[in-house]
């Protein structure tokens, strides 16, 4: 292990934004991804009830 | 056989299973991600040339090895839906296109963020960065191209002939380095020390990427999930299985 | 014919455009991949010396922009003659030059826009420095309004000249040119530390002729081409 | 009042037809029959001031409509071969910016209310209007008629590619829009039919 | 469905599609023009400087030449499909795949061939030598109909589809890469006195396959538009 | 022989017909007749094999012609709702190059005698079809029946836009092609006036 403290940690040797912009983004973008499908999928399914309700059945026929 | 394919090509055969199969490849990706992460930081040691800056290469090479793989993969899918039309292999396609837009996009940011500190520029005009730019052109094709037209059945197939048709372009952004004289540094950076420093690097950036291939998979299953729940015009399914059993033998 | 109706009238002509566009959400983001596109092929041809690129950046950025602007202005006009959306417009009771400033003011909202607002990024990707994309920014902000109304005139002509259509190429390129110089010369001026408020006014000149003159002309076109 | 005085028109090196004087009344349509080429089309064209004629003038309520210009756009609707309707928009989007661009407004139940008057139902009003058949398409371009309060109607072969019920529907809006002192002007291979009282027949022998 | 009636359907194909063009010369010299307008803009945005010029020479040529083909790209299935000719194309006894042939080589002879026939005069305007200017004209006789056939791909993929002009573009151009790069990487290499061999043999490789390849593609994408 | 095995086409969410099963013997004319909407187009271009069925297929003398492929597009001649003619070329030009797309050839006297026989002029025949009536260039497109040998003619609504005459002079060349044992299936809202033996009607509902 070569950190001295969690400030060191963080500075990266200096190249602390460049590195932690990487990670960063990288996490947020997976994390905005994952989240986006869950609402995709909440809105797809109170699409689905609205359209049993309102008795288009066709499909089963 | 063709019995036995279609049966299981069902998209609603498909769902559940692809609901089954989530939570594990989520799990595993979380998990290794965390221990990547962790050699990545606390066991790899400092890279004697470049200092801490190179800690990048554990999300860039993954994410750019993604970024290419996946194309592949979406190309696969799409000649298979056109070969045998079916509709799931579109359905594959059109999930893998904005995962690994995503990737290719987080290569470039990635690739960009460790540019300076290393080429003392955001951006060169590079072989192979010139030609991740235009991979991530190829996945907006395939996207708008497929948003740009209305009918499902002719989005599908003509967005699958593209992506099929472009997948000749991955093997020339792969060599594309020795074709032109370049800066990006390909292996000649990490590995080349050649002890045990560079072999605990080498097993967290495996590890990294092990992780993305996972977390691929189970975000483009349920990205296929949401799409089969969007496009066939079925009741909704996993509260209630039997009804599934029964619509499928329907069909 | 009423003040009101009349912007009744432009306001509806906008709104149905820019409809049309969000149903092709996609075309907005089109023009802007298409610079990112066409910017990027320089290099590819030309080789990564920064210094090279640097020179030719603001002309590979402008000539971009330019085709970006022809490529998407080609159509104004077409999909309306085709359809007989065209024959509505000029039967409608109010002067068909105040529409088609409605109908290009749209167009550059879609596409003329987004390229503006993106040309910093571009710009950074070819090293200019922070004033040089201001002024890159600035003399797009007024070149492509202008590139737009000229272009209308050509896409009109083109509707009803057909035969002679050498004709309209030889009539609205040339016009292009002097934008495109003016514009492309305020960046390298600013680059060259020349100072580029004098490009940066012939533009805004040109931009202000063609707002009262192009107008006229395309109308003038359009009727022709329906006759 | 519409009249049409000594008109004349060549197309290339064909006269189509010269010296036509018509009047057509108030409450009354003038139907333009005659043989494919003969120049209906150019004739409705003349009327709706989009051709100019090569001798003679049109006079609304009069005056020519060469002087009156816009204010005569603003008496007519005029639907033509072509049906102005946009692909990428829905048949309600179409109705809705096709009143718009006359200056109008139009409210989204007018136009469906418009729609369905020619017997578009609602499911088909959310359709991008690329998909419709030529009949529904044609159809779109009709709803017009239903919104119109313009007094002059001009009309070219409006029962292209309409089914025999459609057809029905259109012929009797344009008989209320006749009752209601309206003037209509249309080209058709068929018969229309309205009391005889009201139709002028002109053959254009081309 | 015999081996000569092929022939006259594609013979048949060709002979329309020039002698339309014949009618609309103009769409013809749309393309030349646009080389020339664009070539000759970029001593005036990058400034006179021989060297420069010189450097950046063969990639603004073969750069302006690929958009140039581009440009004519949103012509060659449109009209067709526009008024049903396309159709009737689809229903052919003969396979698709040869139509397309015949269709792009008359597109190439339309708009490819004056370009390549222009080159050299433009090559001269960048102060290239004799033997660049050789392999320039050889580059794009090579480069230029491996643009048609792989853009044709791309026209037939967005036939109806809205703000096509653009999407073809973002199509294509990735496409268009590897061509670029070998066909301006022949013509620096022979001036670099490295040697073009190796870039134009792979320009004809390119030929090769996008011949065997593309024109199944195309039919492909056709057939889908029509469905 | 044609004949549709158990047919289905849905276009979005619409079923337009399903379980459609029908033969068309030689020397008989199918009509296809029914509301704005109900298939009519999507049926033709089905039998035509633009547009692949959802369920079941057609056969051509027996052969499913997703197997025949071109072997079947020899056998038919398809004139749709769109002209398939080029505006900048002449009359002559268009139907003789639509023949040669065939891979037959036609000289200029055959191309001549057939745009005669659909009542276009000679002048006419010279123009740019741009300049042409709407009716004058539906004839035109017509105009391939009278050079057409082959078996199965497939038209959409090949009336639209011609005049009374020309209805008449295309219906007896429809009968002249069922006489010498052709096929025909055609879309069309107006009456067909050939002997009732020879035609079978068929209505979607929609
Ligand atoms: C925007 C800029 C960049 C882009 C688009 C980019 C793109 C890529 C791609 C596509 C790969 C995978 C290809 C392969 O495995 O051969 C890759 C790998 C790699 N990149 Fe980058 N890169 C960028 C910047 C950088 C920078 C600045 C560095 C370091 C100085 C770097 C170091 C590496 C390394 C070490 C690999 C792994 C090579 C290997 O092991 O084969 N990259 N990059
Ligand atoms: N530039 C031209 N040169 C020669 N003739 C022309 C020209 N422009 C138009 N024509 C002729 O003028 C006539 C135009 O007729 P128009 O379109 O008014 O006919 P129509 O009565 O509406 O016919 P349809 O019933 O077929 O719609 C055609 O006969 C056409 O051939
Ligand atoms: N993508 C789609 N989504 C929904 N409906 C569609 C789609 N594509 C086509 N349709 C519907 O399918 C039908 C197509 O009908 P078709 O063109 O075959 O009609 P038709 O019987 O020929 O009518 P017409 O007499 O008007 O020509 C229309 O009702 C149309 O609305
Ligand atoms: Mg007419
Ligand atoms: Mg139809």
């Amino acid at each position: 292990m070569q950190w001295g403290s969690v400030s060191e940690f963080f500075a990266m040797g200096g190249y602390g934004l460049y590195v932690w912009t990487s990670f960063v983004v990288t996490a947020l973008c997976m994390v905005w991804e994952v989240l986006a499908l869950w609402r995709r999928r909440a809105a797809a399914r109170v699409e689905h009830r609205a359209m049993l309700l309102g008795g288009s059945n066709e499909t089963a026929a | 056989m063709s019995v036995n394919w279609s049966k299981y090509s069902a998209p609603m055969a498909f769902y559940p299973l692809a609901g089954r199969l989530i939570p594990w490849f989520a799990c595993v990706a979380v998990a290794l991600m965390g221990v990547g992460l962790y050699m990545g930081f606390f066991v790899a040691p400092t890279d004697f040339q470049q200092g801490e800056a190179y800690r990048i290469i554990f999300v860039h090479v993954p994410a750019a090895w993604m970024s290419m793989f996946l194309y592949v993969v979406m190309a696969v899918w799409a000649g298979i839906g056109l070969g045998l039309n079916a509709r799931l292999s579109f359905m594959m396609a059109q999930a893998i296109a904005p995962t690994g837009a995503m990737f290719t996009f987080l290569a470039l940011l990635t690739g960009a963020m460790w540019g300076k500190p290393t080429w003392g520029a955001w951006w060169v005009w590079d072989a192979r960065l010139t030609s991740e730019l235009i991979l991530l052109f190829q996945y907006a094709g395939v996207m708008l191209l497929r948003t740009s037209i209305d009918d499902m059945r002719r989005a599908d197939r003509s967005s699958a002939v593209f992506a099929l048709v472009g997948v000749v372009n991955v093997p020339i952004i792969y060599f594309s380095v020795q074709w032109w004289n370049t800066l990006h540094q390909g292996a000649s950076v990490s590995m080349s020390t050649g002890s045990k420093m560079a072999a605990t690097m080498l097993t967290a950036m495996l590890l990294m990427t092990l992780a993305f291939w996972l977390y691929s998979v189970a975000v483009i299953l349920s990205r296929v999930r949401c799409i089969i729940v969007e496009r066939e015009s079925l009741p909704v399914w996993e509260e209630e299985p039997p009804v599934i059993q029964k619509v499928a033998e329907v069909r | 014919m009423s003040r009101s109706s009349m912007w009744e009238a432009v306001g509806g002509i906008v709104r149905r455009d820019l409809l049309l566009a969000m149903r092709r959400r996609s075309d907005a983001a089109m023009s802007v991949f298409f610079l990112v596109i066409v910017v990027s092929l320089f290099p590819l041809g030309v080789g990564p010396e920064p210094a090279v690129l640097r020179t030719i950046g603001p002309g590979v950025l402008w000539v971009a922009a330019l085709l970006a602007c022809l490529l998407s202005l080609a159509r104004v006009f077409t999909a309306d003659y085709v359809d007989g959306t065209l024959e509505q417009m000029v039967l409608v009771p109010q002067p068909l030059a105040v529409l088609v400033v409605g109908k290009v003011f749209a167009h550059w909202v879609i596409s003329g826009l987004p390229i503006v607002l993106l040309s910093p990024l571009l710009g950074l990707q070819f090293g200019l420095s922070g004033e040089s994309l201001g002024v890159l920014v600035m003399s797009l902000l007024l070149g492509t309004p202008t590139l737009s109304m000229i272009g209308t005139i050509g896409a009109a002509l083109v509707l009803g000249v057909r035969g002679s259509g050498l004709l309209v190429a030889l009539l609205v390129l040339p016009l292009y040119v002097p934008v495109l110089i003016f514009g492309a010369g305020a960046v390298t001026g600013s680059m060259a530390g020349i100072g580029a408020e004098a490009n940066l006014s012939l533009l805004g000149a040109c931009l202000v002729l063609s707002l009262f003159l192009a107008p006229w002309a395309t109308a003038a076109a359009l009727r022709i081409a329906l006759e | 009042m519409l009249q049409a005085v000594t008109l004349s028109c060549r197309r290339g090196e064909r006269r189509l037809f010269s010296d036509l004087t018509i009047k057509v009344e108030p409450g009354t349509l003038l139907a333009v029959v005659g043989e494919n080429g003969s120049g209906k089309t150019s004739l409705l064209r003349i009327f709706s001031s989009l051709l100019p004629p090569d001798e003679g003038s049109i006079l609304w309520d009069g005056e020519d409509i060469h002087q009156l210009k816009e204010l005569y756009s603003g008496q007519l609707t005029y639907i033509g071969h072509l049906n102005g309707i946009k692909d990428d928009l829905t048949p309600l989007e179409n109705v809705m910016s096709a009143i718009n661009l006359t200056g109008e407004a139009c409210s989204r139940t007018a136009a469906q209310e418009a729609l369905e008057a020619i017997g578009l139902k609602r499911p088909v009003h959310r359709l991008p209007s690329k998909v419709l058949s030529q009949g529904q398409k044609r159809r779109v371009a009709l709803a017009r008629l239903w919104l119109s309060t313009r007094p002059l109607w001009l009309l070219d072969e409006p029962f292209t590619s309409l089914d025999a019920a459609s057809t029905g529907v259109v012929t009797q809006r344009l008989h209320a829009h006749l009752q209601r002192g309206g003037l209509a002007v249309i080209v058709t291979h068929q018969e229309v039919d309205l009391p005889v009282e009201r139709v002028q027949r002109l053959r254009l022998t081309g």
